[in-house]
């Protein structure tokens, strides 16, 4: 488990330092046989760009996502107020950002913002965008998984006299959370579909380099398929992952 | 309010641009659909390899990202085979049609999967043919399944047809952003964030009410009164 | 299609060395049946016997390993062409299958249809007859069974004993030589059981149709019974008219079951 | 390289009747309904020209870049060259023009894969450009230039001395020419933040994420009448490797199919230039007269190299 | 804290004029019951009385319609502030309700901890106690109810008595003044049960700890109570020692109620 822990913080960090850069794509080093509409000379050289590219991607993925699970659990929390004065607007936030496109919410965030006076890097952009519009997203998984935890554990807590805080934090998190594992997985392998968007507001990331690429070597099919397969190649396994979560989690659940 | 209102000719621009979004989202949604179908029951179909085809889509759909598939098709799709695609408007629905397919797929296949298994049996016994079974008797059954997460999932195609726009198609995201220079931003998206909104709580709409049109297909009222007296008539 | 099966004077049906195992479980082994047409053959056995095996093998909702079943003069899982038998495709199979229905114990009911679109599915989309012509005809089943006034209802708004007759009433809609009943009856409330077997008894003293009832309630059974097959292990352990295998079985096995079924 | 895919397919040339609904759905709605043509398919060889004047309607790809090809406050496309080209294709038989707003560096990639027939976006002629597609002759040549806050506070000049300040970010349109320019002149990457919108580099001039813009002196003219506190510099010629001032030339983009198009195209362009009827147009989007009679003694091939 | 009850002379749970309904299901209805500190009171009543229902008042998990409850010398839902009684708000609860403990039918163990754990985490959390000082009382506390070796097993490895006993610990760490049992025994097995009643009795013999039992063993009531209180429609019926309540009961519903008991 520490050692899980530590191993993830270790790549995280790793993953920190490589898609923090801000990168430069100069297109293949070869040129492309004009007679073939895919030219794998040409594609390979392209490989260390869009493995780069990937990184940066990879970063605001994992980055946002971090931020929608935390971000997540407070809207849940608001959400769940008793007080309807205080839980309604979260309903409604909630609402309103999972049903308007994530896009739009980015541009927003990008152009619209600095007329307000925040001014946010690309970066900065598609990690807020995607940790607010995933949050509703988490929000709604926690909710489902503080509901599962059953009404007697509140009653022990309140037999014990545990003040709100340490119900929460000791009692009903630590039970909720392991419930909502594989709906966080999930997330978070859609929030890495979603993370190439920031190239609309020029993030470097893999569509970025793709939309580059084509432009200055004038050869679209290499990057777009390029970067289709890095897709591929990431998200199917860890859809899996997260497949074989769910299962292990249901399976001692029972 | 009238600091969060755009001007009437602004408005039309952006109507435009609204109905082109309401076109690239009907194209979709058609395309997703049917191919939510086909691949559903493929996916249990008895031939391994139809089975096998189904689940490399599924897998192949779900696993791209659609704005990645989107730019796929819009430019190396073309390139790579040949065809001269200058339709965008179709590139662009089959791009989000297919990942609609991937998701819808499951939906489809896990409905299906929850209908039980006594009826397929008692439409076997009626001699039914394969087609029929499941036109008459499993899909309608699992339309009760299908439709609320095929809700979500018609909601999250709308959020993707704004994708549209980073490949040139005039949808309401890309008219905002041709006016963007010369408008409040800020009122702007709003304006675009909205119309988001109403759009998808329309879909919502529309997916409840045949929720419970379905619903009143299986109208099970536990032993009204009128029951009863039906009851004891027969006996 | 009843006619065609007696035109020959062949059995109604016909078994031969039918064997089928799940696993490890060989739950008939190498069995032969046959069953006149007209013939009500009334099947008892203990729990996991094989009863609705069988049946459900006749209905082809289990193929078997191995062996044959014909229904009147044709075989259901074979093509015999030039005196061969092979195994046959889905078209040859559905094609003998119309001459079979089958009621179950959990009615399986369509439930987004009422009580008449039940009875006319098969009907209308199987057999191609016009709406009127299926509606006629399931008006008359529908009143047959005692519940004509029910006709639009859901199978949700009918109680289990309603919904029991509902699809008797669709099983006979398509007028099968064969019909095989698995224990209609044991899902029901025990004071819905009489207007259930009030209604078999009906279609039974018509006389025309071949039946195939597993059933565990004894006094019916020797009331509609031409036949009583006993099963134990996937065999017939014996068999003949209900006076002699219900009251005087040669069998121990037999005795001790039917010592069961009676002090219950 | 001449030799595009498109070669392969002349057997969707017929199919005329499926495409009737199609041009209508391309548009982006931008231009008010001026679409209700059908163009036909484009196929190889010179017949596009003929299904052109026949449907009446052109598709033209532009980045959305003011003053060479935008669309206006009431969603009309215009700037030089949709206008200019507007004027040439009218004496072509050609009353309409559609057009579609992609990424710049797009343009190319969507020129040939099919979504439009030609470029209008003013784009620059350069060797690397005319080896992927055909151009028309320039009819435009202008220098760069920056924008940045009022009072120049970085002393920003030309592309040596963003090279020689560390501090100062430069905004560059991908896949524009400026991009090979700033790596002549030795800017190094992390000073350059790419952008794939126009626009979005001005919005991140006065957001305060970079500290100028580089651009076509037209562009950056246009831009800051728009904007509070900021200004232009004075227009200058970037240098290639060898020292030399470079021109900076714009004309109008074709598939390498079109020859013919681009040589009616071209023939039109020259004549009505030589006429003088191209002047007032293009003067009207604050062009200076010498940027056009620089253009009018170069050809295509002086600058495709 | 249970001293300072003591102190006064009071009461250690005074209800007056209690009320709960849900919906028009009036449970509790103007109730008035008093128990003396150290007082081990049996609630016995038919299913729906109000039994559960009085012990969750106490333990603040459903809130009263009306009327009071004092435990000790300070009122559970109101403050009294210049002799006026006013709605105390959810400091004032948690304060007055760190006095009582609630072991549930179902145990309510927290199951992603041990049980150890489970017993340290009030101790610690809320009345502020260092971690070594909680163990070793936890520890204590275990081998009382038997399950020193349990000390690390999590909820999910303990057998159904186990747990009880286990809850009991946790709920007896706090030292409340007060201790509420609600059917502890009625959801195990019956071989289970003798070793959670042990447990009870143990610590009725230790006599300091005022008790309210809700139970159906009649047997262990009569042994452990100092009162028995009879329930009937959220009413006390009758109430006085075991000897007279369960031996010679005054009412004829109460007559009843333990004839049903005792037949089972
Ligand atoms: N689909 C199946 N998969 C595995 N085993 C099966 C299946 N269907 C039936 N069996 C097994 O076959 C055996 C016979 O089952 P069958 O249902 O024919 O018995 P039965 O005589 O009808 O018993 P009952 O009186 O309980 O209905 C049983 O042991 C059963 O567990
Ligand atoms: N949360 C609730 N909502 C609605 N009704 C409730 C609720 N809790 C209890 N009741 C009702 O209050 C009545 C008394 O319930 P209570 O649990 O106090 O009875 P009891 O005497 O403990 O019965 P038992 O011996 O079955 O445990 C019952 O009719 C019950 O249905
Ligand atoms: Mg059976
Ligand atoms: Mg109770």
């Amino acid at each position: 488990m520490v050692v899980g822990l530590l191993l993830a913080a270790g790549l995280y960090l790793v993953l920190a330092r490589l898609g923090t850069r801000r990168l430069r794509f100069r297109g293949g080093d070869v040129l492309g046989d004009p007679d073939l509409a895919f030219d794998p000379a040409y594609a390979w050289s392209l490989v260390p760009d869009a493995l780069n590219a990937l990184t940066v991607t990879a970063f605001s993925a994992v980055t946002g996502f971090a931020f929608a699970a935390v971000l997540g659990l407070v809207l849940a929390l608001g959400r769940r107020a008793r007080s309807r004065l205080l839980s309604w607007p979260f309903a409604a936030f909630i609402e309103f950002v999972r049903s308007t496109p994530l896009l739009v919410q980015l541009f927003f965030l990008f152009f619209a913002l600095p007329e307000l006076g925040v001014t946010l890097s690309p970066m900065q952009t598609i990690v807020l965008g995607l940790g607010v519009h995933y949050a509703t997203y988490c929000s709604e998984a926690y909710r489902a998984g503080i509901n599962s935890v059953p009404k007697g554990q509140w009653e022990a807590a309140t037999a014990l006299s545990l003040s709100p805080a340490v119900t929460w934090m000791r009692v009903v998190l630590p039970q909720a959370i392991p419930n909502v594992l594989p709906a966080l997985g999930n997330f978070l392998v859609a929030g890495f579909k979603d993370a190439p968007l920031g190239s609309a507001i020029q993030v470097t990331g893999v569509l970025f380099f793709a939309n580059t690429t084509a432009g200055r070597d004038f050869r679209p099919v290499e990057p777009y398929l390029i970067i289709g397969l890095c897709f591929l190649l990431v998200s199917i396994p860890a859809a899996w992952l997260v497949r074989r979560l769910e299962r292990r989690i249901g399976y001692e659940r029972v | 309010m009238d600091d969060f209102l755009l001007t009437p000719g602004q408005y039309e621009r952006l109507f435009a641009g609204f109905l082109m979004t309401v076109r690239i989202l009907g194209a979709s949604f058609a395309l997703g659909i049917v191919l939510s179908l086909l691949v559903g029951v493929a996916r249990l179909s008895q031939r391994p390899w139809v089975r096998g085809a189904a689940l490399v889509f599924v897998e192949f759909a779900r696993g791209i990202s659609s704005i990645i598939l989107l730019f796929v098709m819009a430019y190396a799709i073309p390139i790579l085979f040949g065809v001269e695609q200058r339709n965008l408007l179709v590139l662009g629905s089959i791009a989000l049609g297919i990942n609609m397919g991937g998701y819808g797929a499951e939906i489809i296949r896990g409905a299906i999967l929850a209908v039980p298994r006594g009826q397929t049996e008692a439409s076997i016994a009626l001699n039914l043919s394969e087609t029929q079974r499941l036109r008459h008797v499993i899909l309608p059954q699992a339309l009760r399944v299908i439709l609320p997460p095929m809700g979500n999932l018609t909601i999250e195609i709308l959020k993707g047809t704004a994708l549209v726009s980073l490949i040139g198609l005039g949808d309401l995201l890309a008219i905002a952003n041709q006016m963007r220079q010369r408008v409040d931003t800020v009122v702007l998206f709003l304006n675009v964030l909205i119309a988001y909104f109403v759009l998808s709580q329309l879909i919502n709409g529309l997916f409840r009410l045949a929720e419970s049109r379905v619903d009143r297909r299986f109208e099970s009222r536990a032993a009204g009164p009128d029951q009863a007296d039906t009851l004891k008539a027969v006996t | 299609m009843a006619t065609n099966v007696s035109d020959k004077g062949a059995a109604a049906v016909r078994m031969r060395g039918v064997r089928k195992a799940f696993g490890d479980n060989v739950v008939l082994d190498d069995l032969d049946l046959d069953v006149e047409p007209g013939e009500r053959v009334v099947i008892i056995g203990p729990s996991g016997s094989g009863k609705t095996t069988i049946l459900r093998v006749c209905m082809t909702l289990e193929r078997p390993d191995d062996g044959t079943v014909q229904v009147g003069d044709r075989q259901l899982y074979h093509d015999e062409r030039g005196g061969q038998l092979r195994p046959a495709g889905e078209k040859h199979i559905r094609s003998v299958r119309s001459d079979i229905g089958m009621v179950f114990q959990h009615f399986n009911l369509f439930p987004h249809m009422s009580a008449l679109e039940n009875i006319m599915l098969a009907p209308v989309k199987v057999h191609g007859r016009s709406k009127d012509e299926a509606r006629e005809r399931a008006m008359a089943l529908l009143d047959k069974v005692g519940l004509a006034h029910a006709a639009n209802q859901t199978p949700g708004q009918l109680s289990g004993g309603q919904k029991q007759r509902v699809a008797i009433a669709r099983s006979l809609a398509t007028e099968p030589a064969v019909m095989l009943f698995d224990e209609v009856t044991s899902a029901l409330d025990p004071e819905l059981v009489g207007e259930v077997l009030n209604v078999l008894r009906d279609i039974a003293e018509e006389g025309s149709t071949t039946m195939m009832l597993v059933t565990h309630e004894m006094g019916f059974a020797s009331e509609v019974a031409d036949r009583v097959v006993m099963f134990d292990q996937g065999r017939i352990l014996e068999s003949g008219p209900p006076s002699q295998v219900l009251r005087d079985p040669q069998e121990q096995r037999t005795k001790d079951f039917l010592g069961a079924v009676f002090e219950h | 390289g001449g030799d595009d895919v498109t070669d392969d397919t002349p057997q969707v040339g017929g199919d005329e009747g499926t495409e009737d609904t199609t041009t209508d759905e391309t548009t982006d709605g931008t231009d008010d309904g001026a679409d209700d043509g059908a163009t036909g398919e484009t196929t190889a060889g010179g017949d596009l020209l003929a299904e052109l004047q026949e449907a009446g309607v052109v598709r033209v790809g532009i980045a959305d870049e003011e003053p060479y090809g935008y669309v206006d406050d009431d969603g009309n496309v215009t700037g030089q060259a949709p206008e200019v080209a507007r004027r040439v294709l009218e004496e072509l038989g050609i009353e309409e023009i559609d057009a579609q707003v992609v990424a710049f560096e797009s343009l190319i990639a969507g020129l040939q894969a099919g979504q439009f027939d030609m470029i209008t976006a003013g784009m620059y002629i350069n060797p690397d450009r005319a080896q992927q597609i055909l151009f028309s002759d320039p009819d435009y040549c202008v220098g760069e230039a920056f924008a940045v806050p009022e009072g120049n506070p970085q002393d920003i000049s030309d592309l040596q001395s963003v090279a020689d300040n560390p501090d100062v970010t430069l905004a560059i349109l991908s896949g524009a020419v400026e991009e090979g320019y700033a790596d002549t002149a030795g800017v190094p990457d992390d000073q350059i933040e790419f952008f794939s919108d126009v626009n979005a580099q001005y919005e991140a001039l006065q957001a305060g994420r970079v500290d100028a813009v580089i651009g076509t002196t037209l562009t950056v003219l246009t831009q800051v009448e728009d904007m509070d506190g900021f200004e232009a510099t004075e227009s200058f010629f970037p240098l290639d490797e060898d020292g030399e001032e470079i021109l900076g030339c714009g004309g109008y983009g074709f598939r390498n199919d079109d020859q013919e198009f681009r040589d009616a195209f071209n023939d039109e362009l020259n004549r009505l230039q030589d006429e003088g009827e191209l002047l007032p147009i293009i003067t009207d989007f604050g062009f200076a007269e010498e940027d056009i009679e620089r253009a009018q003694e170069l050809t295509v091939e002086d600058l495709a190299g």
